[in-house]
């Protein structure tokens, strides 16, 4: 056995804090070393080319590279020694900077602790195995989670790439959150202009199949042979026969809040939120119905031209399988009512949220998109947008930026301009504007200027009916003064929150999420739209708050991305996985018991007795029925016992 | 100094062992964030918390460790769905018994930290550290 | 007790004249009438040699584990005591043992007597056990002979016992014995308990400085079934140094611990097998004692319940 | 015969630790007799027939370390290339370095004194090993000595084919002070296997306790020299008497289970009956008989290492071990619990005396006392050394 150590300086990011040269020298002293180097950038080209030279030139047989997290660069010396002609798990990775140089300031003991972790890799790697993947079959159907834009885009690309894509909707219809909007920023052009064509295309493409109103229950597999079940919701309306006629709608006696346009309208029980609707399907909803409530009416049953109401519908499960999952559900506006008590927390009429308004502006919205307070219907003479409500802010828990309201709430103050003439004081409570894509800047500033919005730079910090009015308390912190605003109308521009139910979602799909319930990519800027679970990707709001143009440019890259990975006939799947040693095996199956993919299974040998067998193609290498084992027959490729105790002797070392 | 008292106040050895999916990409958030932490603990990835053996633990503490910290995903984030439940019930009776075996209860801890929690696994390992280093190093004993 | 005796023999003689058993699994005297030893017998006509007293501690379950019964496909009549057919319960749940393959006579137990209690009474061997109610009377080979109650010789476990009565049984012998209500009680543990973690460590390094590895503990135990493959002997992983030191012997104890963990019923074999008196039923029952704190869980108790370390509830409060 | 009266005994065993380590047997806190290393102020026990092990870890441990090493390495990065290192590159065609063969070690193994306590082969007579000081071991039964006197056969170079440096560092040096068994147990049966419970074989000097003290008979020249120590005085007539009459006592309460004659010739002729899988019925496959007995001297090798420095040592090994006869294939020829069993006793009854004409086994009874089933080898040894014809029959030969 032959092991070469390359410690790498990465520029000062290690050298700064830890004596590579010196644990180098060091490292030659440990057994099976035989070749030790300290480089500047061990990831760069000619670091590369130096390891590979040393393989070849020294026979190296195993190669530890000392530098940066395994999760940073694994995969990048993997390639590298492997294109040199060693099998790449015959490589580790002693992560000497974040665990060490980046936590670190004492340059001795740093040193020492590295070194430490330089030992525990070369004793890992003195046990390794050469591993070759399996190949597995690829199915190139695609399921798309989420029938937004994002979700439309991705969908759409792939269709056209001529892949078959499902997109599953929790709603009754696709759209999601820009169906609700009115216009958009920066251009002001008619959000349902550019969304329902799309919408449209998609509910016609050959390769797409929607399907609205369902969810993802359980998700089974692996990347290229992923299994999902999937629940299509009740709608107690038999879709395959309903034409969207709205009849039932007209008809039916039981109001309902509207959903689609936020609680300022009603709705009916039976149920389709928008004309564009697509599908344009009806849904009863139930908790509204006086069948399901009291037990009479039936009237959309008995004017149904269609003879599509079917009060008996139940839940339906089916089982689809898919290459590759796209999630891009989308996020929720902040509830701010739970969150803000100073603004009403919900009790006063005339303060509402920027999606409410975005109704209110909107012209099939329920105000026909004329402006007007909620309390008396009268046109607002002061409306006041305040920024940054469940954004940025400590004190809620949310301090991200949702990095559309700045830009939204100028729309919607031009808008306003447009909609209640020149007479009409407009006013924004802003902490900063962020206006940073391609012509934003340039929109704010004519709002300030050529529709002659007040941006007062401070928080709002109480708002309070008085006379008919909400009075707006805040401090404008520019001319360093308290300011009251008796306004008609407070627009708050509420910030972005992850999807109802994403972590469940995520926990379904075994991706991580972060704590506010956005999806985590797989790493920032090197695998921005790819999670950590192989063949599930990313698009649109769900990984962090996006504007439409972001949303539908990461939805086009993650649409690539899938392409990329099924343009292949078969996948090679990880050799990290679980063997057992089935001359040892006891059959005591505790392995079966406890295995989360049920990866071992009864094999009959020779003797006429059963052993345990992993089935490498499900096993995901998790481990657990290695730890479970009983005699230790089992070992897991990469993550061996042997490797585990020799790393903890060799960091116990005196 | 004598032999002896330079035992007492050597700096104690800790084993952390953790997932790769959490508290592994934690620790390497906490690396990214500069986020100082002690120097004497040292971290073994392992792809899961269901994948550690609690002899795994006791072996680290036969071999001399001072303390051993086992962190993993939040139960219902495991990266393989199911094997920090496993690890929680197992770990849960090896930090009851460890103290009736000799080993002060402050030396083990079983955790969470997720990948997004830096600053929780830098407060996490800089207080269990800081613990350990208050009872010493362990020496002389059967396990 | 005679009755039982009868009864025993009666049910072995059926199963074995019926051709329901290969074998029969009981307990007859010892090479002196101060002990029980586990009997195999064969045919109908050797039955009376199976005896039942206070003195039958062995649990037989043992001899129905993988690799013990000879020939491999043996059909067995077996009988248990109430915390012996916890350990066949333990084995049941995990289809380790074929049912099919057992006729399993289940005998309530009021306690069995810690021999050693009774030795250390004497200097000499004490060759002769004799009972009379509740009154034993213990002769040494010399001649010595002493008189005291049985209660104060039973075995530990016994007194506070949460399952006299078999939770498995083909056929029951004997009357029921009334079950205990309320809490199981986990006895003679106070002590260990209030030592300091020193101290703890003082006793167990003491405890196991004497181990010879001889795997008589393991090997007995009822529930530990890798037999030649375990993991204590295994060379790859090497997970116990094979060294006899404290500090191995130590490992190699923990070893059985934690893999009968949830499967351990405190049948107090190990300790009673142990050639060097290793309190070992100390350590088994304290951690049984968490067990039961942690989860409510007793091992053993039904044959449809999953040990508790091969499942698992999301919703467990354990830990943070 | 010279008589150490009661009150002597401490001064003897602290005059004898003068010299040399004395270990007697002694209560451990949990009540369990053991051999232990006499200090001023231990209780020797001696009432208690036999200590829970015999005393052969004394010259002959559970755990012995033959040597440590460590590899050292030589690495071209940072030391100049050795010529051996050198002479391993192979010269491509066009001058480049081509390959350096990996299958070639550049290891070197180097033997490192571990603690003073690991010498090597050759060094043995020369280091001091542990525990290789004068010895004296007082107390044990002349069963325990005999035990000493069949191991000496397979350490002691029988046949010039083995000689044990370890065990012979600390034979040679191990005084045998034996005290003649008072009270033999029903489990003792020394007679049966030519032995006694006042059996002078390997013991250096003789102790029979009697009333005010013990009769003492040296057997060997070292036992002469302790009858050297002032306490002991000329033994009265009635006191050789009583000594006499205890041998005799004592002789009397052994039984003799089995008759010798035959057994060899019977065991090997009941090699495969089946009767071996009745008795191993019982047996759970333990070690505990062969770590208790005085004779059992099966062992096997290990190494261990970390980065590169290990030791090698042995440990006791035993027959139900399932590693001690396993084959490198995988293979174990003794599969089988009754086949390791059957080993045991065949072992100590025929395979071992075939090769040294005596017995493994000198009746002491502790396998039979320790063991958690209490199987018999004078049961075993009755069965399956009796003839085929008079072996009882076995239910399905009927």
């Amino acid at each position: 056995m032959r092991i070469g150590v390359f410690v790498c300086h990465c520029g000062s990011n290690i050298a700064g804090t830890v004596d590579c040269h010196a644990i180098a020298e060091r490292a030659a002293e440990l057994k099976d070393v035989v070749y030790t180097e300290d480089v500047m950038y061990t990831c760069s080209e000619p670091g590369q080319a130096g390891i590979q030279r040393a393989i070849k030139e020294k026979g190296l047989t195993r190669v530890v590279v000392a530098s940066c997290s395994p999760q940073m660069h694994e995969v990048t010396f993997r390639r590298c020694v492997e294109d040199a002609g060693l099998n790449p798990h015959l490589f580790e990775m002693a992560n000497i900077r974040e665990h060490c140089s980046w936590i670190h300031d004492d340059m001795p003991r740093a040193t020492e602790k590295a070194y430490d972790i330089i030992k525990m890799a070369v004793a890992k790697v003195r046990t390794a195995e050469p591993l070759f993947p399996n190949e597995v079959d690829v199915n190139k159907d695609v399921l798309v989670i989420g029938g937004g834009v994002a979700g439309i885009q991705t969908a759409l690309d792939l269709a056209d790439a001529g892949l078959q894509v499902t997109i599953v909707e929790r709603e009754s219809t696709i759209g999601g959150t820009m169906a609700r909007l009115d216009k958009t920023f920066p251009t002001i052009d008619c959000s349902a202009c550019i969304l329902t064509p799309r919408m449209v295309d998609a509910a016609h493409h050959q390769n797409i199949a929607i399907m609205a109103y369902s969810e993802v229950d359980r998700v089974q597999g692996y990347v290229g042979n992923f299994v999902v079940d999937i629940k299509r919701r009740a709608a107690m309306v038999d879709w395959t026969r309903c034409i969207g006629c709205e009849l039932c709608v007209q008809k039916c006696p039981a109001h309902a809040p509207d959903r689609f346009n936020v609680g300022l309208a009603e709705s009916k029980a039976i149920y389709i939120p928008f004309p564009q609707a697509v599908p344009k399907r009806a849904v009863i909803q139930t908790e509204y119905c006086r069948w399901f409530q009291q037990g009479k009416c039936r009237v959309c049953s008995r004017v149904c031209p269609a003879d599509a109401i079917d009060y008996e519908q139940k839940d339906t499960y089916i089982q689809r399988n898919f290459g590759a999952i796209v999630v891009a559900t989308g996020m929720d506006v902040f509830p701010w009512e739970e969150y803000y008590p100073q603004y009403g927390g919900g009790s006063i009429p005339d303060v509402i949220s920027g999606l409410q308004y975005e109704r209110m502006l909107n012209a099939s919205g329920p105000t026909g998109g004329h402006v007007h307070r909620i309390s008396n219907h009268e046109e607002p003479k002061n409306v006041v947008f305040i920024q940054c409500v469940g954004s940025r802010d400590e004190s809620v828990g949310r301090p991200y930026c949702s990095s559309v309201c700045c830009m939204y709430t100028a729309k919607q103050a031009i808008l306003t301009r447009n909609h209640c003439g020149p007479e009409t004081n407009i006013f924004v409570f802003y902490i900063d504007i962020r206006a940073t894509g391609k012509g934003y800047e340039e929109f704010i500033k004519r709002a300030q200027t050529e529709f002659n919005v007040n941006y007062v730079r401070g928080r709002v910090s109480k708002l309070y009916e008085e006379h008919g009015k909400v009075m707006v308390r805040g401090m404008d912190t520019l001319l360093g003064q308290q300011v009251e605003i008796p306004a008609d109308l407070v627009v708050l521009a509420t910030g972005t929150t992850s999807a109802e139910g994403a972590p469940q979602l995520a926990q379904a799909l075994n991706i991580s999420y972060d704590e506010f319930g956005f999806f985590k990519e797989s790493h920032p800027k090197l695998r921005p739209v790819e999670t950590n679970t192989a063949g599930v990707f990313l698009a649109g709001a769900c990984q962090a708050p996006k504007d439409i143009p972001t949303s539908v440019a990461q939805a086009s890259g993650t649409a690539s991305k899938v392409l990329g990975l099924l343009s292949k006939d078969k996948l090679k799947t990880s050799p990290q996985i679980a063997v057992v040693d089935q001359s040892r095996c006891v059959s005591c199956w505790k392995c079966t018991d406890v295995c989360p993919f049920s990866a071992p299974e009864k094999q009959s040998q020779r003797d006429g007795s059963q052993k345990s067998h992993i089935i490498e193609t499900v096993c995901q290498g998790c481990g657990i029925c290695v730890a479970t084992c009983p005699v230790n027959c089992i070992s897991l490729k990469g993550f061996t016992t042997d490797s585990i105790i020799d790393q903890i002797e060799e960091a116990l070392l005196a | 100094m004598t032999a002896q008292t330079e035992t007492r106040t050597r700096p104690v050895k800790v084993i952390a062992i953790v997932c790769n999916w959490c508290s592994y990409a934690g620790a390497d958030g906490a690396g990214t964030a500069r986020l100082k932490q002690p120097y004497n603990f040292r971290v073994l990835r392992v792809p899961c918390t269901g994948r550690i053996d609690p002899l795994l633990a006791l072996k680290a503490f036969q071999k001399g460790a001072d303390g051993v910290l086992i962190s993993g995903c939040h139960p219902g984030d495991c990266h393989y769905s199911e094997g920090n439940y496993y690890a929680r019930r197992k770990f849960e009776l090896l930090d009851r018994m460890l103290p009736h075996l000799g080993v002060e209860s402050q030396r083990f801890k079983y955790t969470w930290v997720s990948a997004s929690e830096a600053a929780r696994w830098q407060s996490v390992i800089t207080e269990f550290v800081g613990h350990v280093q208050e009872l010493g190093p362990r020496e002389g004993r059967a396990l | 007790m005679s009755s039982t005796q009868d009864a025993i023999r009666e049910a072995a003689k059926n199963a074995l004249a019926s051709g329901r058993v290969d074998y029969f699994i009981g307990w007859t005297q010892g090479h002196t009438p101060s002990e029980a030893i586990p009997a195999f017998i064969r045919r109908p006509e050797e039955v009376d040699r199976l005896i039942w007293s206070p003195l039958c501690h062995h649990n037989l379950v043992t001899f129905l584990k993988r690799k013990m019964p000879d020939p491999p496909e043996s059909r067995i009549g077996v009988c248990v005591k109430g915390c012996d057919s916890r350990t066949l319960v333990a084995l049941l749940q995990e289809g380790l043992v074929d049912r099919e393959r057992l006729y399993v006579v289940g005998i309530p137990c009021a306690g069995v007597i810690d021999k050693r209690l009774v030795d250390a009474l004497f200097t000499d061997e004490v060759t002769e056990i004799d009972f009379e109610g509740d009154l034993v009377t213990a002769r040494t080979r010399m001649g010595e002979s002493k008189e005291f109650a049985l209660a104060d010789v039973l075995l530990d476990q016994c007194g506070g016992c949460y399952s006299p009565n078999p939770r498995y049984a083909d056929e029951l012998v004997g009357d029921t014995l009334p079950e205990s209500q309320g809490k199981p009680q986990f006895p003679g543990l106070e002590e260990f308990e209030a030592l300091d973690s020193a101290a703890k460590d003082a006793l167990l390094a003491e405890a196991f400085s004497t181990c010879i590895r001889c795997f008589a503990c393991i090997n007995v135990c009822p529930v530990c079934y890798c037999w030649d493959q375990c993991v204590n002997r295994s060379r790859r992983p090497a997970l116990v140094g094979q060294k006899v030191d404290t500090k191995e012997n130590t490992l190699f104890q923990m070893v059985h611990m934690f893999h009968v963990a949830g499967r351990c019923p405190s049948c107090g074999a190990c300790d009673r097998a142990c050639p060097v008196q290793i309190p070992l039923y100390l350590l088994h029952r304290k951690m049984n004692k968490e067990l039961y704190e942690m989860l409510g869980f007793m091992a053993g108790m039904d044959v449809d319940e999953k040990p508790v370390f091969q499942t698992f509830r999301i919703d467990d409060v354990l830990g943070e | 015969m010279r008589f150490l009266p009661e009150g002597e005994l401490a001064g003897l065993l602290a005059a004898l630790s003068q010299e040399a380590e004395v270990w007697a047997p002694a209560r451990r806190p949990n009540g369990v007799v053991e051999f232990q290393k006499w200090e001023p102020g231990t209780a020797v026990e001696l009432a208690v027939l036999l200590a829970r092990q015999a005393p052969k870890e004394m010259v002959f441990p559970q755990t012995e370390t033959y040597l440590g090493y460590r590899y050292l390495m030589a690495c071209p990065a940072v030391r100049p290339e050795t010529p051996e290192e050198a002479k391993l590159e192979l010269e491509g065609e066009g001058g480049e370095v081509v390959a350096v063969s990996p299958s070639v070690s550049h290891q070197l193994l180097v033997v490192e004194d571990v603690g003073g306590s690991s010498p090597t082969r050759a060094d043995v007579a020369g280091v001091e090993l542990p525990g290789t000081g004068a010895r004296v071991i007082f107390g044990l039964r002349p069963c325990d000595a005999r035990g000493f006197a069949q191991m000496d056969n397979v350490f002691g170079g029988y046949g010039g084919f083995y000689f044990d440096p370890y065990y012979n560092a600390r034979r040679e040096v191990t005084t045998l002070v034996a005290v003649a068994c008072a009270n033999p147990r029903s489990t003792c049966f020394c007679r049966a296997v030519g032995g006694s419970p006042s059996g002078t074989e390997a013991v250096d000097l003789l102790l029979t306790e009697v009333d005010g003290g013990f009769g003492a008979e040296a057997v060997s020249e070292r036992g002469q020299r302790i009858l050297d120590y002032a306490g002991f005085r000329e033994a009265r007539a009635e006191e050789e008497q009583a000594v006499a009459a205890a041998h005799a006592r004592a002789e009397e309460a052994v039984e003799a289970p089995f008759e010798l004659e035959g057994v060899r010739e019977n065991l090997r002729a009941n090699f495969e009956d089946a009767r071996w899988h009745d008795l191993a019925l019982r047996c759970i496959s333990c070690g505990t008989c062969t770590y208790v007995c005085p004779s059992c001297y099966c062992f096997n090798i290990n190494d261990e290492m970390v980065e590169g420095r290990g030791e090698r040592f042995r440990c006791w090994d035993n027959c139900f071990n399932p590693g001690y006869t396993l084959e490198t294939s995988g293979h174990n020829p003794r599969d089988a619990k009754a086949a390791r069993f059957r080993n045991r006793f065949s072992h100590k009854f025929w395979y071992y005396p075939e090769k040294y004409d005596s017995l493994l086994c000198s009746g002491c009874g502790r396998c039979i006392m320790h063991c958690p089933t209490r199987i018999d080898i004078r049961e075993v040894i009755r069965t399956m050394g009796a003839p085929a014809a008079e072996l009882p029959a076995r239910a399905e030969e009927e």
